[in-house]
């Protein structure tokens, strides 16, 4: 099965224009068939992957247009196979959680088409064939916000919509430039990835391409000053929206820094390292204070994840294995758990149609059992040792604390403002008598919503305490990385600053 | 001498002219000044020994094309004067003002060179008329085949605008739709 | 007397004049036969127009580059192939719009169909000469006929959208004469290549800057007009209104082709010349042109006004990379108008197909955004289509405009504009919203009126069409590469 | 002596007074004398142009500038025409159903 | 040996799933009984142990799997059963079957009885986790552990209502779990970094590894690791300033504080303190520090609980009192000591809580000791229970408290910082006071309980049986000091007495008697005889500011809680919506009006137009002639 990545990348966008032909009522269950089958080849990805290869597997090549140096070029490593297996997931999932009467065909197709691009971003090793999906998967997701949101949804997609177009165009010009520059350099066209690492640019060209992907990743991210769109998103996305944004479309964005950023740049990256730390610090506890403002429960969480993603940027740039490798994880964990957030207040809605703390209080007496799993992703949120939540979160503030300590004991707050309100959301709307007579006949989780949760919560559990099948791939190719990221660097300060696994540098 | 004679007073002529035709009220007084303006510009052009191009511009502009303004003057009744609320005065003439002085100036740069050379010379020991007809029969054989064209186009176009086809709009006329379907009908039975 | 000329017939090389040729007479054949027989059906004609473009797209394709012809009047190099079949190819696309399920003023005039056949001789003509006079004269073939196109659409706003694009065009042909004037005072020629020698050696007399900055400004003018660059572009948007959609779909981007390679070989060579302050102000247009277009659109309430305005803005993209004068840059610009004109006809056939004779939803405008309004419950297929069109414009990948906009915006980086690049990719973020507008129109608004009138002038044909359209927006990853390949090979073989 | 200047400067004069004409007219028939007007200027450089440089080309642009300004009035007319019939007005100032 | 590390570490485990699994179900008695079997099994599991221990002297290594390995960072789930954690094992298994079948007894009415024991085993099993890792991201782990138990034990009757601070100054169960989990996370990120620092410095998180490298290490690597950790040390213990939280998590049920805010969880400072003994014995600024702040602890929380009327908040200042004790013998190099009080404490203070449970029971919650007295008739075995406890507090020989904290005076003298001592002494009278004070208004004088309608009754039988073996340990443990300081010094340096103290030692005990035994009587004159309440005193400033714990819960709202919240709604709705959001429409918004403007210029009029077209050609133009002009 050579060509499994692209099964994986194609498969739900044929289901998907199959899917026009299924029945209204069927559509449902093909979605979450198709899904499922996607799920399975991801897992069977992972089953075949080279755990031991820290280099790209199952690669694809096909020139598409050679003359302009683009192709159709697909592989995975120990840092995509998760996210690909969490976006499947997530998908499924959230396909299995589903709970939208109207035009129930329409979302499945849209879904569908939504994981291919999403696949795609992650899979890709050809700049331009990444572009295509990142900037494709814009537009299921502005359907999604859009068709079935709330009241502002249209506001709410369309800003979605071209903050990350614009930002993303920015980034282009850079892949562009990137290209120029290898052609300038060997006389052919290339946009595939795995060239551009090949190139050593200088130091100013490197601050000049990472700020222009800079803007397109932070964008997506969002990180502080840009992530006004997110609230937005969030807050008007129906919980299937919602929850694919947070989990998987958010991880665009770091994943990027991690593909694109810092084996292309390592020493702008190193220069980058203070002002992307102080942005991130300000990410987490600006947010986090303005989540605790909230009076939305799903606006908090929409808010609490823009705080995580500055804890996953933070390590990113640590620039060493475990900070690097820390992200990485991170990157899964709040994608199951914030989505796995998202599904929970999604289940509120439902019922009580309406999203305000104050319309609760006490949910715990009537719903125990959505109180138990939403209390232990809420600890998942918090970091709780032995949750997937922690394991990230330790290893980039024990990673960033080798860059600056000061900036690691400002970010590491985030495991106090992130407790104060998390914990306060807990406490308006499942502690307390229960004040509203419309709570008191809640129906606690059905079947339908227990099937797509209980995946979620072992996985939360599983990952926790046992996540070394995950790290050890991740480990791997984050080792490479740094390690061919020290090589590149041309200034001694990134030499310095980049720090090679000791274990790596056994090997060698 | 006479050169210099015909050339200011032909100049001072078109100008005056060409400003009635540009600044009067009354579309009769315009479009003589603008006719007789073209009479004098074919004096330039005989003056310049371009006699065929004189003869043309009389022919064409002085007979054809004022002829046709005339007609389409007593068509659309416009011999009264026209009330037109111009633009401006000041931004007309200052506009107006300042592409003549960027042209004079530009006019006055030396554009002149000796160094260049005819590439189709003219021939005066055999006319104007000869020298235009072979060099626009050899060199300009496609531009004066496509003028043919050009003008084939202006006459259906005239034609086609101008008939009485164009008064009933099918473009707005839902009811054709209706003829057709019918007829399609009827052929059908 | 002078010497009879004595001219062999293979140094006139008349096959350089044989695709024109194809198409006039093809004009001349269909007067004739209506000479004949009156009352044929439009299908008949359109078949003849679509036959008759055919062959000479294979004239076309059979000319080899670099040659002149007609005592180097004509001139067959690589661009003037390449344009000459995008122009070609443009009209086959275009002309079987005609064949809509109601009637229309126009179509039912055999004379339409002639006129249209002349006009694409006078933008071949366009493309294949380098001499100013042949330029000028086919470019007054080709706007005479599409003046008259436009208003036999017959109602009132297509004779406003003539007299608009007419009055401004003779202002235009004025501007065009005396910039030709200038030169030829300069140079004592009018074919370009002349031009350029003479220039060159004229480049270093003193005085004469104002002349020559002078002379490219008169032209730049003329040429803005056509291309409906910043601030001579103030008819697009009314004659886009005016004329039907198939004509305005094909205005936007046929004559700009051939527009496109007149300022090619004019600005070209003042910019290969040295005269980097054509350049400058050439960029500086574009900027303002893409910018400007973009923020009009914004503000429109009608699709095919806003149409109007992107092609604007599209334009200027293109001038821009026409200023980097690069083989890429040139290359560019052709990828990008092929590219451009499938999305383009697909977008402006779904306007056409869904125009009405009566304007329902808005006194001023046929194509309001309200028309559109929940589209996806009326016509899920057509919403969908539409929607492609519209991202493809917007230029989301993979769809057929985003490699000419990469290309374009490559082409730039290379030429090191980065700025540039980054000028137009802003730019392309805020176009983005006004071609959303409408897909949220289509896909999250509930429709206004009753369901039927939206797709009021369908048939079988235009869905061909617009199928091919969707086709070719869709998969244009499989052919940008020979499209690339081709066209590189070709303009850089003319040297620009 | 009368120069090549002095012609050329009389066709800036005319051009100019054309452009006048066009930017002041708001009667279209008049606006089309203005462009006539603008094309004759032009053709008076080209004449002289030709003339000074002994060259013929110039009159040959000359030449196929009157087509074309013959060309231009009868499709000018057409529209004018159809328009007069549809509007009872050649008032530019009445042809602004499109705008914005 | 490996199989009884992991019965003593996963029955409680299994406990707690067991239970969950009956979480949502109503009451079922089998569940608590199960629960407290699986914890006697986990204790027997842990003496065994601690036998082998005894007698091997060898400590046991397990490491069970790989945990987190990324980059050089490698992280066993590593165990280790030496004197230290056999100690703990053993006090926290001990401590906590007794407080398992106790409350089968105590929550024998509660709805959520089931729920309770799978919270109170999963304490358990934090707590053996935090005890037994070796290494300190396992600590870790048992440190949140310990903290989300806590959270959810505090909060367990999550659905009382808020109340104002002056109705109950923990606001409500849910509040005050909030609060402790907050506090605690602020103490964890000093504990974070402190392991960071490690990490960084050593390369591994390994206690062995990591105390055999500390001598390599920079002093001022040294200090801020040892601080950092102390830190995290100071939340879990509820050490001033991160103190407040420990009075309110009397809002959980009583077995709870007894054996989470008593017992266990927050000595697990003291615990770290003690377990990381190399690195605080290399800095002996930080342990000064933490013996300074332990003394003045212990005495700032006694003087709180000399006015205080609550039942479980006296024994929760005084438990912080102990705690104070506890640091400061820490602090003082006397590790085995340190860890000697410790256990003791837990005995008679886990003892003391239960018996207040009783007495709670009995009142139906009532929690005033000025509104109980003369309950020793109705409550006899609660009585003895309380008393026998309230003297082991109080340091009477031979009961467990005389002999170890007895010690921790005697260190502070040995050690010169005759500062501490006296503090200490001190509060070794004032803990003495406040014990019997309780004691007496609850137990003894006329039973003004009557006046508000209740019937206390005896807790059943069994749980005053399963109350003996807290008894007979905080009545004996003392006896055991010799032997416990030869097992635990094989690990813990050796803390012996100087000659001079050593001559002295009858004297200075004498002097800590006198005082206890002045606070007892002085409790007996006052409150003996039923209470007398004097308005004066009690209106007094300095009364009051004791009653209002110094007015720090206060201070801490109108500084920190307050603020904040405040601020964040000002960045939210202030910077986040009127300058960031803001910004980025009014981009948008700017370039849609300038579209609105421009489209301005297309009037529709053809001479407009031209005028456009004729303007750009002149304005071109006149650009032309000036760049030519200029050259």
């Amino acid at each position: 099965m050579e060509n499994i990545l692209s099964v994986l990348v194609f498969f739900p966008a044929i289901a998907g224009l199959l899917g026009f032909v299924v029945n209204k009522e069927s559509a449902r269950v093909y979605g979450v068939t198709v899904a499922a089958i996607e799920f399975f080849l991801s897992l069977w990805l992972w089953f075949a992957f080279d755990n031991n290869n820290a280099g790209m597997q199952f690669v694809e090549m096909i020139p598409l247009i050679p003359d302009f140096g683009v192709s159709y070029y697909l592989g995975v490593d120990g840092i995509s196979l998760f996210i690909v297996i969490m976006s499947t997931l997530m998908t499924l999932i959230g396909m299995i959680s589903m709970n939208i009467a109207k035009n129930i065909k329409n979302m499945v197709i849209t879904l569908l088409f939504l994981e291919m691009t999403m696949v795609g971003v992650f899979l890709s090793l050809d700049a331009i064939i990444f572009y295509l999906f990142w900037e494709l998967s814009l537009v299921p997701m502005l359907y999604i916000i859009g068709a079935w949101g709330g009241p502002l949804r249209i506001y709410a997609s369309i800003k979605f919509f071209l903050y990350t177009f614009m930002g993303s165009l920015v980034m282009l010009v850079g892949m562009l430039f990137v290209a120029y520059i290898y052609h300038d350099l060997t006389g052919v066209w290339s946009f595939a990835l795995t060239d551009w690492y090949a190139l050593v640019l200088p130091v100013s060209y490197q601050l000049w391409l990472f700020a222009a992907f800079f803007i397109g990743f932070a964008i997506k991210v969002p990180m502080f000053p840009f992530h006004t769109w997110l609230p937005y998103a969030h807050g008007q996305a129906p919980t299937i929206g919602s929850v694919i944004l947070a989990a998987v479309l958010l991880k665009m964005g770091t994943y990027g820094f991690v593909r694109f950023s810092l084996p292309m740049f390592p020493d702008a990256s190193v220069i980058a390292i203070t002002p992307i730390a102080i942005i991130s610090i300000i990410m987490i506890i600006y947010t986090a204070m303005v989540a605790y403002a909230q009076k939305d429960m799903k606006q908090v969480i929409a808010y609490s994840s823009v705080s995580h993603m500055g804890i996953i940027m933070l390590g990113i740039f640590a620039m060493n294995a475990e900070g690097i490798g820390g992200s990485v994880f991170q990157m899964l964990s709040h994608g199951i758990v914030s989505g796995a957030l998202f599904m929970l207040v999604g289940v509120i809605y439902d019922r009580r149609h309406t999203k305000m703390m104050d319309e609760f209080g006490g949910l715990a007496t009537v719903m125990p059992k959505y109180a138990l799993v939403f209390g232990i992703m809420l600890m998942a949120s918090v970091g709780l040792p032995l949750t997937i939540g922690f394991v990230g979160e330790f290893l980039v503030l024990i990673g960033f604390y080798n860059v600056s300590p000061i900036m690691t004991i400002l970010a590491g707050t985030s495991i106090i403002v992130g407790a104060v309100y998390m914990l306060s959301v807990y406490k308006k709307s499942f502690f307390g008598p229960v004040t509203n007579e419309a709570n008191r006949t809640l129906q606690d989780l059905d079947a339908k919503e227990t099937i797509s949760l209980v995946p979620l919560v072992l996985i939360v559990v599983w990952l926790g305490v046992h996540p070394k099948p995950v790290l050890e791939p991740i480990d791997n190719s984050v080792k490479a990385m740094l390690s061919f990221m020290d090589e590149k660097a041309i200034t001694q300060e990134a030499k310095e600053m980049i720090k090679v696994a000791k274990s790596t540098q056994e090997i060698k | 001498m006479y050169e210099q004679i015909a050339f200011y007073l032909f100049s001072m002529l078109t100008v005056i002219l060409f400003l009635i035709t540009v600044m009067s009220k009354n579309v009769l007084y315009a479009m003589t000044s603008l006719a007789s303006g073209m009479v004098l510009i074919s004096g330039f052009f005989f003056i310049l020994g371009a006699e065929f191009l004189g003869v043309v511009q009389l022919i064409v502009y002085v007979g054809a094309v004022m002829a046709l303004y005339s007609f389409a003057m007593m068509f659309f009744d416009a011999t009264r004067s026209i009330k037109e609320k111009n633009t401006s005065s000041a931004l007309v003439f200052l506009l107006g003002g300042m592409s003549a002085l960027v042209l004079v100036l530009m006019f006055a740069a030396p554009i002149f060179s000796e160094n260049i050379q005819a590439l189709y010379p003219m021939h005066p020991e055999a006319g104007n008329a000869q020298d235009v007809g072979i060099v626009l029969f050899t060199k300009y054989l496609i531009p004066f085949e496509v003028a043919a064209v050009m003008l084939l186009v202006a006459m259906i176009a005239g034609i086609i605008l101008a008939g009485k086809k164009m008064d009933r709009s099918l473009t707005q006329d839902m009811s054709v739709d209706m003829e057709k379907e019918i007829m399609i009908q009827k052929d059908a039975k | 007397m002078l010497e009879p000329i004595k001219v062999s017939l293979e140094s006139l090389n008349l096959i350089t004049l044989a695709p024109m040729l194809i198409a006039i007479v093809g004009g001349l054949i269909i007067l004739c036969i209506d000479l004949f027989k009156e009352n044929l059906d439009k299908s008949l004609y359109v078949m003849l127009t679509i036959l008759i473009l055919v062959v000479d797209f294979g004239l076309v394709m059979g000319l080899n580059a670099n040659e002149r012809g007609f005592f180097d009047v004509m001139l067959i190099d690589g661009v003037s192939i390449v344009s000459q079949l995008l122009i070609v190819a443009g009209s086959i696309l275009f002309i079987p719009l005609g064949l809509t399920s109601k009637r229309f003023h126009e179509y039912e005039y055999p004379e339409f169909f002639a006129l249209f056949l002349f006009m694409v001789a006078g933008f071949q003509f366009m493309a294949a000469s380098d001499n100013l006079i042949l330029i000028l004269v086919g470019l007054e073939t080709a706007s005479l006929a599409l003046y008259t196109l436009i208003a036999m659409h017959n109602r009132s706003d297509s004779y406003e959208a003539a007299v608009k694009y007419f009055t401004m065009g003779a202002l235009a042909t004025a501007f065009y004469a005396m910039g030709s004037a200038v030169v030829y005072g300069l140079t004592g020629s009018v074919e370009l290549y002349q031009v350029a020698q003479t220039l060159s050696s004229r480049l270093n007399e003193p005085g004469l800057m104002i002349a020559i900055f002078g002379s490219s400004v008169l032209l730049l003018s003329a040429l803005a007009f056509k291309l409906s660059l910043f601030p001579f572009h103030t008819w697009a948007p009314d004659v886009y209104q005016g004329a039907s959609a198939p004509l305005a779909g094909y205005m936007s981007v046929v004559p700009k082709i051939a527009a496109f390679v007149v300022s090619l070989r004019i600005f070209g060579m003042y910019i290969e010349l040295g005269v980097e302050w054509v350049r400058v102000i050439i960029l500086i247009i574009a900027v303002l042109t893409m910018t400007l277009g973009n923020i009009m659109a914004l503000v429109q309430e009608d699709v095919k006004r806003m149409l109007a305005y992107s092609s604007i803005s599209h334009a200027g993209f293109v001038v821009a990379a026409l200023a980097l004068d690069t083989t890429e840059g040139n290359t560019s610009i052709f990828l990008y108008y092929a590219l451009f004109m499938f999305t383009n006809l697909g977008a402006f056939a779904m306007l056409w197909i869904s125009r009405h004779k009566q304007r329902r939803f808005d006194d001023r405008f046929d194509n309001p955004y309200e028309k559109f309004a929940g589209l996806i419950n009326i016509m899920p297929m057509g919403a969908v289509i539409m929607a492609l069109f519209m991202l493809s414009l917007a230029g989301v990948p993979p769809f057929s405009v985003f490699w000419g906009k990469i290309y374009v915006m490559q082409a730039a980086v290379n030429a090191g504009y980065v700025w540039l690049a980054i000028v137009m990719g802003l730019n392309s973020a805020i176009a983005a919203y006004y071609y959303l507008k409408l897909v949220v129109y289509m896909f999250l608004k509930e429709p206004v009126k009753s369901v039927d009138v939206v797709y009021y002038n369908l048939s079988k044909p235009l869905m061909v069409i617009i199928g091919f359209a969707t086709v070719a927006t869709v998969g244009a990853i499989f052919y940008v590469q020979p499209l690339i390949s081709y066209f590189y090979y070709m303009i850089s073989a003319s040297g620009y | 002596m009368i120069g090549l200047s002095h012609y050329l400067v009389v066709s800036a004069l005319l051009f100019s007074i054309g452009l006048m004409g066009v930017l002041r007219r708001r009667n279209l028939l008049m606006l089309f004398f203005a462009t006539e007007v603008m094309l004759n200027a032009v053709n008076i450089a080209f004449a002289a142009i030709s003339h000074f440089y002994n060259d013929l080309t110039g009159q040959m642009f000359a030449f196929f500038i009157i087509a074309i300004a013959a060309s231009e009035v009868a499709v000018g007319l057409g529209i004018l025409i159809v328009l007069y019939k549809k509007q009872g007005s050649l008032d530019l100032d009445e042809l602004t159903t499109m705008k914005g | 040996m490996e199989n009884l590390v992991y019965i003593a570490l996963f029955a409680p485990l299994v406990s707690s799933l067991f239970a969950g699994l009956f979480g949502m179900s109503p009451r079922q008695t089998f569940v608590g009984i199960v629960s407290s079997a699986l914890l006697f099994v986990s204790m027997s599991a842990s003496l065994m142990l601690a036998y082998h221990v005894y007698q091997t002297g060898a400590p046991i290594y397990v490491t069970m799997k790989e945990w987190i390995s990324m980059g050089d960072l490698f992280i066993p789930f590593g165990f280790v059963v030496d004197q230290v954690s056999v100690t703990m094992m053993g006090v926290v298994t001990v401590v906590s079957t007794v407080v398992h079948v106790y409350s089968i007894g105590y929550m024998d009415h509660d709805k959520s009885f089931n729920r309770f024991f799978s919270y109170l085993s999963a304490f358990v099993f934090s707590m053996m986790v935090l005890v037994m890792s070796d290494n300190f991201a396992g600590l870790f782990i048992g440190w949140e552990g310990v903290g989300v138990c806590s959270w959810l034990l505090i909060g367990f009757w999550y659905h009382k209502p808020d109340q104002s601070r002056e109705e109950n100054p923990s606001i409500s169960p849910s509040w005050a779990a909030n609060e402790a989990f907050i506090v605690n996370r602020i103490a964890d990120l000093g504990m974070l970094v402190g392991i960071f620092i490690l990490y960084w410095n050593v390369g591994s998180l390994q206690y062995s590894e990591v105390f055999a490298a500390l001598p390599q290490l920079s002093e001022i690597i040294l200090t801020t690791a040892a601080l950092a950790l102390f830190i995290g040390a100071m939340g879990k213990s509820a050490q001033f300033p991160l103190h407040t939280w420990l009075t309110d998590a009397m809002e959980g049920p009583t077995p709870v504080s007894a054996l989470i805010h008593a017992a266990t969880m927050v000595t697990a400072g003291v615990f770290l303190v003690i377990r990381a003994n190399p690195l605080f014995s290399m800095t002996p600024e930080v342990s000064f520090f933490i013996a300074a702040l332990g003394t003045f602890v212990a005495f700032f929380a006694a003087s709180m609980a000399l006015v205080n009327r609550d039942l479980k908040r006296i024994i929760a200042f005084s438990t912080l009192s102990q705690l104070g004790y506890m640091f400061a013998a820490a602090g003082l190099g006397a590790y085995w000591i340190a860890l000697f009080h410790l256990g003791a404490h837990a005995f008679f203070k886990a003892l003391l809580f239960l018996g207040a449970g009783n007495v709670m029971h009995a009142m139906h919650d009532e929690l005033d000791i000025f509104k109980m007295g003369g309950l020793k008739k109705q409550m006899k075995w609660t009585y003895i229970y309380m008393g026998l406890a309230s003297l082991a507090l109080a340091g009477i020989p031979p009961l467990a408290g005389f002999f170890s904290k007895d010690a921790i005076i005697e260190t502070a003298f040995n050690e010169g910082t005759l500062i501490l001592w006296i503090m200490l002494v001190v509060t070794a009278g004032m803990t003495a006071f406040y014990s019997f004070r309780q004691v007496f208004l609850t137990f003894h004088g006329d039973e003004r309980y009557k006046a508000f309608g209740i019937h206390p009754h005896e807790m059943y039988k069994f749980v005053l049986v399963a109350l003996s073996p807290l008894a007979i340990l905080a009545a004996i443990a003392g006896f055991f000091q010799g032997g416990f300081h030869d097992f635990v010094t094989r690990l813990l340096p050796e803390y012996q007495m100087s000659e001079h103290t050593h001559h002295l030692a009858l004297v200075l005990g004498a002097i800590v008697l006198t005082f206890a035994v002045g606070g007892i009587a002085l409790a007996y004159k006052k409150y003996a005889n039923g209470l007398k309440r004097d308005e004066k005193t009690e209106n007094g400033f300095l009364y009051k500011l004791l009653a209002n714990q110094y007015y720090i819960p206060h201070l801490y709202e109108e500084i920190i809680s307050k603020p904040y919240a405040m601020i964040s709604d000002l960045m939210w709705k202030s910077v986040d919506l009127k300058i960031v959001d803001a910004t980025v429409d009014g981009i948008a918004k700017f370039l849609y009006k300038s579209g609105d403007g421009t489209r301005k210029m297309q009037t529709g009029n053809l001479s407009n137009y031209l005028n456009w077209m004729a303007i750009g050609g002149i304005v071109l133009l006149v650009i032309a002639m000036l760049s030519a002009m200029l050259g």
